[in-house]
């Protein structure tokens, strides 16, 4: 066995070790550490996809003494170590990016806390995607519940009864969905006896086969997607969003809809392929009821965003609406529809993370106000900012050369391959969605863009800011920009990668 | 090698362009000469790509295995690369007197040159998706230039216009994945890329495909019901009016349906479909309610912005017909009406840049006054309105002779339309000439001190327009030969 | 080529005269100034001569029997093609010979109406353009030059440049051209099914032409004759003609009177009858709907004339009714009723403009517009009235001025034809409209020379020689042909029979 | 229906309506101490499941007593196990939601979640 191998496992390990260690550090070498940690852990990753990248199969590693199917695993394919990775890399960015606001809204004493939160979060995210179990992923996913909760909840200064009711919010929806998701898992280990992804896998192709036990079998199923999906804020069970992405410290928002609702749609994603096969669930038709909510949310997030006079409830709603075009994706039924919902994860995570960025730096100059009206001419106070900010919108509106066109196409493409009344529906829904994205992005983007005289300016005490006066936010921005351009431009190798990842799971 | 002349032509306005704002020119000539050296080393570059004519392609960078962009020169796409390359230097001098005492020049030169290369992008274009980048490219390119002025009405046209195009596109967009799935080769073909025999169960489906498409990108070419957005948007300042909404953008909306029409879905699937009939109606009915609301407005360039609007739906009308002859009389006028509608653009924008008035009421005597400008302007609205001799006398003799030999009541009827049309437009371009010139007896010609004709960096344009409508008018020949060759290949 | 010298010498001439007006303007900045006599002179020499020259060379041209050139070709299959025929010298002749004389009697009348140099430049250009129109040798060249006479004569209605001149000029042009696009409208029909575009006695059509396509065929000539048929004022679209002339300088009014509603004639004969054949509209609904709309306004314009006070749109409701006595006459689809339509054209051609040119004298002299105004003006000026009073008689149609010839052929020709009842509606009517012409100008008569009692009556002093020569010139053609029609009367049963 | 398949396996049943009592009650009450408790009755149903599931009646608990081997002595030990994790968890998210509540109180004086809603709206931030 190779000594890589055994990355996948070190970086869990080190992520949930540094937790306690965080607590006892000062804030600043807190940071440090971490900062050195999501490197280290990243490397690891990264090591790890080149080497399955370069044998070409996934492998299982054991944990502990126990072989399968007693013993817990955990399994690594192309899929989950360049997910691995670029949640690393985001995870990175989203840290760095909030230093500033942070310091500002955080409580002094309490700022270590906040990376305690990272890295419990990141150690949950890494082992939701590597876990090949399933107890295992939903003890992770109460993890990634929790530290997500801290992130939304720690003392901020500005907006302390937001957040609170904001992260009460969000528990319950949470809660609500583990526990739909936990007794899914009951009902699937009742009917396998395995907790184990591939045995599991197994055992459900063989009732399938002799046709056992469907209707249990169909309500797991159910209950797994649902549980789920109330979790990554499917519509309808969006009502959380906007608030906790709005008012929580920018690293927090970030990361939280760059990252967390996506680790549970790839947990699901995980869970079709892995444990209940493809072909099971397209003949369940659970599919179809994801890809209607999918499709409803992608149009009514974006009507919500239209009404939305604060810009990062703006940003939170139009989540809401792209996380209905991951669920319409995966509606499809399709590997094609599949392989564009993958590539959507991390086209908006990166899109979504340089939005909430850019709309930060834009509110700071603009005396951390966040209706329009004051933002009349943020741009050029904060040109870096202003400039992302429209690379952000672009990409979500769909322009070429941006990494939300290529997930555009992939999607109507994959949309194309399918049925006709569903192909229709995507087709629509993807103009419609596009032009209501257009509608509140660049509004905004010309808003910003509309110079404020200098009087108005100098009376509201707006200032003026470099890239330079904030460094962790423009290295952010300008690694979001160029990675959206990547991903616009030599969507390719993503592709395939994503794609022989796939396979691997098959 | 010479296939690289078609990157070059594309990207050296687009590189030398963003260098504008940058470069470190201390006097204003000097930036007016680097501008146009830019815009004119261009246009010669693009004139010799259409002397060599280049048969190979060249692929610029890919999405993917078979999403690239990437360029190839064939006969439509040289009759845009055409009519930039001819308008655009000539555009770009007038733009320097007209744009004089504005703020923000640099910027604007900068977005104005890029434009040129996004336009050649889209004329160059081998496949849908290129085109469909470099359309994108386009909207997003001459969104700073209608917002120049950041007026609120500027503010406001800008967001309408966005807001249409992208709207135009995303529906556009779902022919485009459409072809790339389904289309034997994502290549641009004549007569169509689709295998009607293997596709047979399909056609209804791909016949509302068309449909979107085709309404998609006519929102550019402001088709009825999508036409508002165009005389909002002038509120621009009149090199970009002139140039973009009456030449490049709107005749890429019009380029974009042809290649939509004739080179991707195939005239072949969607004749005597209903989506034909439909089209053709809405067609039909923009080109006289173009032309209607040309005459009930007042502001002399929204007016123009209308007429606009009906005479870009003559191009469609060509388009729909689905005919070779078709095709040639929608080239006919997708050229033709670039030189009238720029050189009256023009003249609207010389009369609002020296008397400052906006309105046809005030424009009274001052014929008189501007006798040059009124002159060009009074040609210029002669060709529109399709006086022999004139080119738009030819473009809708190409267009009426298309619709006749196709025969059908509805093709008859755009006839109708189109006369009908010509007959209003007599009405809005004539009542200025004669207003200007003869205002009544006892008008105070006082009142229009210090107005005068421009200067000759506007008077240039005029002249060579002047004499290119008559040309054009007087000996269509090569051009219907040429554009005729174009469309027999659709055979 | 030769033929080519009398469209484009005045046009050439009419050009400089034009741009040297121009120059002035740009010279003088706008300010107008009145031409000093010195200059004047050598404007009407030069016009004068010019319409001269080119009159005679029209003439000569139109004598050299089949004569034809192309000019050049706008499409391979569309030339700009010019044929000199019969009918071409005829109309030459007549709009040669009115020009001249109008142009002579303008050199005294357009003193007081300023802008000389343009109103002149532009005399010559539509003369130039009037020849182009007859000697058009297929339907495209004669839309070309039907185009080019509206826009060029579009500045006479405007020459005041008073509002009502805008207004008036604006009805003119945009009639016109909604007339010139239904023609359009028909010639894109025709080409894609006639066989030709090009005049043939006759007709073009064969049965294999027009088979199975007959029918847009027909809605095509209707759209030509009701389009061409707003340049000749005929209902529905007559109305720019009563407002366009009164606004038009005299002669200006002469000349669209008598010569410009005539090439809409002129315009209809070359569909008709060189392009479509007789034969082929002969009893179909097209042919009964034009005799329909040409009676209707025969009776409508004789009915207005007889009620309007103003003499210069008295006149020209006269116009618009005594055009439509021509065109019925080509509507009757008979050779007798062709030659009386070709006699009515000449006839009244120089009736109407010798009307236009007393009007012009009156208004130059006394400053009278209404007929009211008019009472005892036969004191004064004999010399003016006496010519009024045998153009009146020619246009009612008394024997033996030359109307009565023209109207007699008209009505025998509607007699002979075979067009169910409108072969008895058709005379009858035109003879309830000559009672009201007579009404209507012999009012102006009666009252001229005897004035109601009490009326005092002004002297206005000598009409101008330049003035009253070319009236009684046409006031002698008015008499002299009706005396001695034969010559032309069988010049133009030759075009007939080699159309019927 | 197979009420007789029911009857025989009335535990589950009962564990399925109590987390259905749970869910409703996380869902719809509106003071979050009693979405708390209904949280927690949820879970308990969850582990009650589980606990069901991993019971055979007749066999003991997997501890080699007597030196028995037979697989069929014993029962399955990981469904206890997963029990104790899940407890674990439950308990960390209760304590979680409960300091949350108590700070919410403090604030406010209020367990309602809704009237806490308006309450921020009028402040207004």
């Amino acid at each position: 066995m190779a000594f890589v191998q055994n990355f996948p496992f070190f970086s869990i390990i080190l992520t949930i070790f540094s937790g306690p260690l965080s607590t006892m550090l000062s804030n600043k070498k807190a940071k440090i550490w971490n900062m050195i940690l999501i490197g280290i852990v990243c490397a690891l990753n990264l090591a790890v996809l080149a080497f399955v990248i370069s044998t070409g199969e996934s492998y299982t590693y054991m944990m502990g003494h126990f072989p399968a199917p007693w013993g817990n695993e955990i399994r690594v394919g192309v899929l989950e170590a360049l997910m691995a990775v670029f949640f690393c890399v985001v995870m990175f960015l989203c840290v760095i990016s909030g230093g500033q606001e942070r310091a500002r809204e955080i409580e002094e004493s309490k700022q270590n806390l906040f990376y305690v939160m990272v890295n419990l979060l990141l150690c949950s995210l890494i082992a939701l995607v590597y876990t090949n179990d399933i107890f295992t992923a939903y003890v992770f996913v109460e993890i990634n519940t929790l530290s997500a909760c801290g992130l939304i909840m720690i003392k901020n200064k500005l907006h302390e009864g937001r957040t609170l009711e904001a992260s009460v919010r969000y528990m319950i929806m949470s809660l609500l969905g583990s526990g739909m998701l936990l007794l899914g898992i009951c009902f699937l280990y009742g009917l396998t006896g395995h907790l184990l992804m591939s045995n599991m896998q197994e055992a459900i192709a063989n009732l399938v086969a002799t046709g056992q036990y469907q209707i249990p079998l169909l309500v797991a199923i159910c209950l797994l997607s649902v549980g789920l999906a109330i979790k990554s804020a499917l519509f309808p069970f969006h009502s959380w969003v906007p608030d906790a992405y709005g008012y929580a410290t920018l690293s927090s928002a970030s990361i939280l809809s760059s990252m967390v609702s996506k680790g549970y749609i790839f947990l699901l994603i995980k869970i079709f392929f892995r444990v209940i096969g493809f072909e099971v669930i397209i003949g369940s038709h659970v599919l179809n009821v994801l890809f209607i909510f999918g499709i409803i949310g992608m149009i009514m997030g974006s009507l919500d965003a239209i009404q939305e006079n604060s810009i990062r409830r703006m940003i939170a709603y139009s989540s809401v609406a792209q996380i209905g075009y991951i669920y319409m994706g995966l509606g499809l039924g399709t590997t094609a529809g599949v392989v564009a919902s993958i590539y959507h994860i991390l086209s908006h995570a990166v899109t979504k993370a340089l939005l909430f960025v850019s709309a930060y730096g834009l509110t700071n100059v603009s005396n951390n106000r966040r209706d329009f009206k004051q933002l009349t001419g943020a741009a050029y106070r904060n040109k870096l900012a202003g400039v992302a900010f429209t690379v952000g919108a672009l990409s979500m509106v769909g322009f070429p050369l941006l990494s939300g066109f290529v997930s555009k196409v992939l999607f109507a493409q994959a949309a194309v391959g399918v049925s006709s009344t569903k192909m229709f529906f995507t087709l629509v829904a993807l103009a419609i969605s596009t032009i209501l994205n257009t509608v509140y992005f660049m509004k905004t983007v010309i808003r910003i863009y509309t110079p404020m005289d200098a009087e108005t300016e100098k009376e509201k005490g707006f200032t003026r800011i470099t890239a330079k006066e904030d460094m962790g936010k423009a290295i952010a921005m300008i690694c979001f920009v160029v990675m959206n351009l990547v991903l616009g431009v030599l969507s390719q190798p993503i592709i395939e990668l994503i794609e022989t990842g796939l396979a691997m799971f098959m | 090698m010479s296939e690289m002349i078609m990157p070059i032509v594309v990207l050296l306005p687009i590189v030398f362009g963003l260098t504008i704002p940058f470069v470190p020119l201390k006097s204003k000539k000097a930036k007016m000469f680097y501008v146009e050296g830019i815009v004119l080393v261009t246009s010669i570059l693009a004139i010799l790509m259409l002397l060599n004519q280049p048969t190979a392609e060249f692929t610029l960078f890919r999405f993917t295995d078979y999403l690239n962009v990437s360029f190839r020169l064939d006969g439509v796409g040289s009759v845009f690369v055409g009519i930039c390359a001819l308008l655009w230097p000539l555009a770009t001098l007038y733009a320097f007197e007209y744009m004089e005492h504005e703020e923000h020049q640099p910027t604007f030169f900068m977005f104005y040159t890029i434009t040129f290369g996004v336009s050649l992008g889209i004329a160059l274009s081998q496949d849908i998706l290129s085109m469909y980048v470099f359309y994108e490219l386009l909207t997003m390119v001459t969104l700073p230039l209608i917002i120049h002025s950041l007026s609120r009405e500027a503010i406001h046209a800008t967001r309408k216009y966005l807001y249409y195009s992208l709207g135009g596109a995303a529906f556009a967009f779902i022919g485009v994945i459409f072809i790339l799935v389904y289309g034997d080769t994502a290549n641009f073909t004549a007569g169509g890329v689709l295998d009607l025999v293997a596709l047979a169960d399909k056609k209804e489906l791909l016949t509302l495909v068309f449909f979107l498409c085709f309404c998609g990108f006519s929102v550019k070419t402001a088709m009825f019901p999508f036409c508002e957005w165009l005389p909002t948007a002038g509120v621009a300042p009149t090199p970009v009016t002139a140039l973009l909404h009456a030449v490049a953008v709107v005749k890429a909306g019009a380029f974009a349906c042809i290649r939509v029409t004739y080179y991707c879905f195939g005239p072949e699937l969607v004749k005597g479909t209903w989506a034909q009939t439909v089209l053709m109606c809405l067609i039909i009915f923009t080109i006289v309610y173009g032309c209607s609301r040309a005459i009930k407005e007042t502001h002399i360039k929204r007016r123009l912005a209308w007429s606009t609007v009906s005479n870009l739906s003559y191009i469609l009308f060509g388009v729909i017909l689905m005919t070779p002859l078709g095709l040639v009389g929608a080239l006919c006028h997708m050229c033709f009406h670039a030189v009238m509608k720029i050189t009256s653009f023009f003249c609207a924008g010389a009369i609002m840049h020296k008397s400052h008035t906006n309105y046809v009421h005030e424009l009274d005597g001052m014929g008189r006054k501007m006798p040059f400008t009124f002159i060009v302007y009074t040609i210029s609205g002669l060709a529109l309105m399709g006086v022999p001799g004139m080119c738009g006398f030819m473009s809708k003799w190409a267009l009426a002779d298309a619709a006749l030999t196709d025969g059908s009541p509805l093709a008859i009827a755009g006839v109708v339309a189109l006369l009908i049309s010509a007959l209003l437009t007599a009405i809005y371009m004539m009542t200025v000439t004669v207003r200007a010139f003869f205002p009544g007896k006892d008008f105070d010609y006082s009142k229009l001190d210090g107005v005068k004709d421009p200067t000759w960096m506007m008077l240039l344009p005029f002249g060579l327009f002047v004499i290119a409508m008559i040309v054009f008018g007087v000996n269509a020949q090569p051009f219907v030969d040429f554009f005729t060759n174009i469309a027999m290949a659709l055979m | 080529m030769l033929i080519l010298l009398p469209i484009l010498l005045p046009i050439v001439m009419g050009s400089i005269l034009l741009v040297a007006s121009f120059v002035e303007h740009l010279k003088k900045n706008n300010d107008y100034q009145a031409e000093s006599d010195q200059e004047l002179s050598k404007i009407h020499l030069f016009s004068v001569a010019g319409l001269v020259v080119s009159a005679a060379l029209a003439i000569y041209v139109g004598l050299q029997k089949g004569m034809s050139c192309t000019l050049f070709y706008l499409l391979e299959d569309l030339p700009i093609y010019f044929a000199v025929d019969s009918l071409s010298l005829l109309f030459v002749t007549f709009i040669s010979i009115v020009f001249v004389l109008v142009g002579i009697y303008s050199c005294v009348y357009m003193k007081h109406e300023h802008e000389e140099k343009r109103f002149f430049g532009f005399y010559l250009i539509v003369y130039g353009v009037l020849v182009g129109l007859d000697f058009a040798g297929n339907l495209v060249t004669l839309y070309l030059f039907y185009e080019f006479m509206t826009l060029t004569s579009m500045p006479f209605v405007l020459h005041n440049g008073s509002h009502e001149s805008t207004m008036a000029s604006l009805k003119y042009l945009f009639y016109s051209m909604c007339g010139a696009y239904l023609g359009l409208f028909g010639i894109f029909v025709l080409y894609q099914y006639a066989p030709s575009l090009t005049f043939t006695a006759g007709g073009v059509m064969s049965v294999l032409s027009y088979n199975g396509n007959t029918a847009i065929m027909l809605v095509a000539i209707m759209c030509m004759l009701i389009g061409f048929g707003a340049k000749a004022g005929m209902f529905p679209l007559h109305a720019w003609l009563p407002s366009a002339h009164p606004v038009a300088p005299s002669p200006a009014s002469a000349v669209l009177s008598s010569i410009i509603v005539k090439c809409g004639v002129l315009a209809i004969i070359r569909v008709v009858f060189y392009i479509a054949g007789p034969s082929f509209i002969a009893g179909t609904w097209v042919q009964y709907a034009w005799m329909t709309l040409s009676l209707l306004t025969v009776f409508m314009g004789s009915l207005l004339a007889f009620r309007e006070p103003i003499f210069k749109k008295r006149l020209a409701y006269s116009s618009v009714s005594q055009v439509s006595y021509v065109l019925f006459g080509l509507a009757v689809l008979t050779t007798t009723g062709f030659e009386g339509a070709l006699l009515h054209t000449v006839f009244h051609a120089f009736i109407k403009c010798a009307l236009f040119l007393t009007a012009g004298i009156f208004i130059f002299k006394c400053h009278i517009t209404r007929v009211s105004d008019l009472q005892g003006i036969g004191k004064s000026m004999p010399i003016t009235l006496w010519c009024f009073t045998f153009a009146s008689l020619g246009l009612i149609g008394i024997p033996p001025t030359s109307g009565f010839i023209s109207k007699w052929y008209l009505a025998l020709g509607a007699l002979q034809s075979d067009i169910g009842a409108f072969r008895y509606v058709g005379p009858a009517i035109l003879l309830v409209s000559a009672l009201l012409t007579a009404g209507y100008l012999l009012e102006i008569v009666v009252n001229g020379f005897f004035p109601k009692e009490g009326t005092e009556i002004k002297s206005y002093g000598k009409e101008p020689k330049a003035m009253w020569i070319p009236l009684m010139v046409l006031a002698g053609l008015t008499l002299g042909l009706g005396v001695l029609p034969n010559g032309l009367i069988e010049f133009i049963s030759t075009i007939a029979s080699s159309l019927f | 229906m197979d009420f007789a398949n029911l009857m025989s396996n009335y535990g589950e049943a009962v564990a399925m309506i109590l987390f259905g009592i749970g869910f409703s009650n996380l869902l719809l009450q509106k003071n979050l101490i009693k979405k708390i408790i209904g949280f927690n009755i949820m879970d308990t149903a969850m582990y009650m499941f589980l606990a069901l599931k991993g019971f055979i009646v007749g066999r003991t608990a997997p501890i080699v007593i007597n030196g028995v081997q037979s697989m069929e002595a014993y029962i399955n030990p990981i469904p206890s196990g997963l029990v104790l994790t899940g407890i674990v968890v439950s308990v960390s998210v209760s304590a979680l939601m409960l300091s949350l509540t108590i700070r919410l109180y403090e604030r406010y004086g209020t367990l309602d979640l809704d009237e806490i809603s308006t309450i921020l709206k009028k402040e207004g931030k």
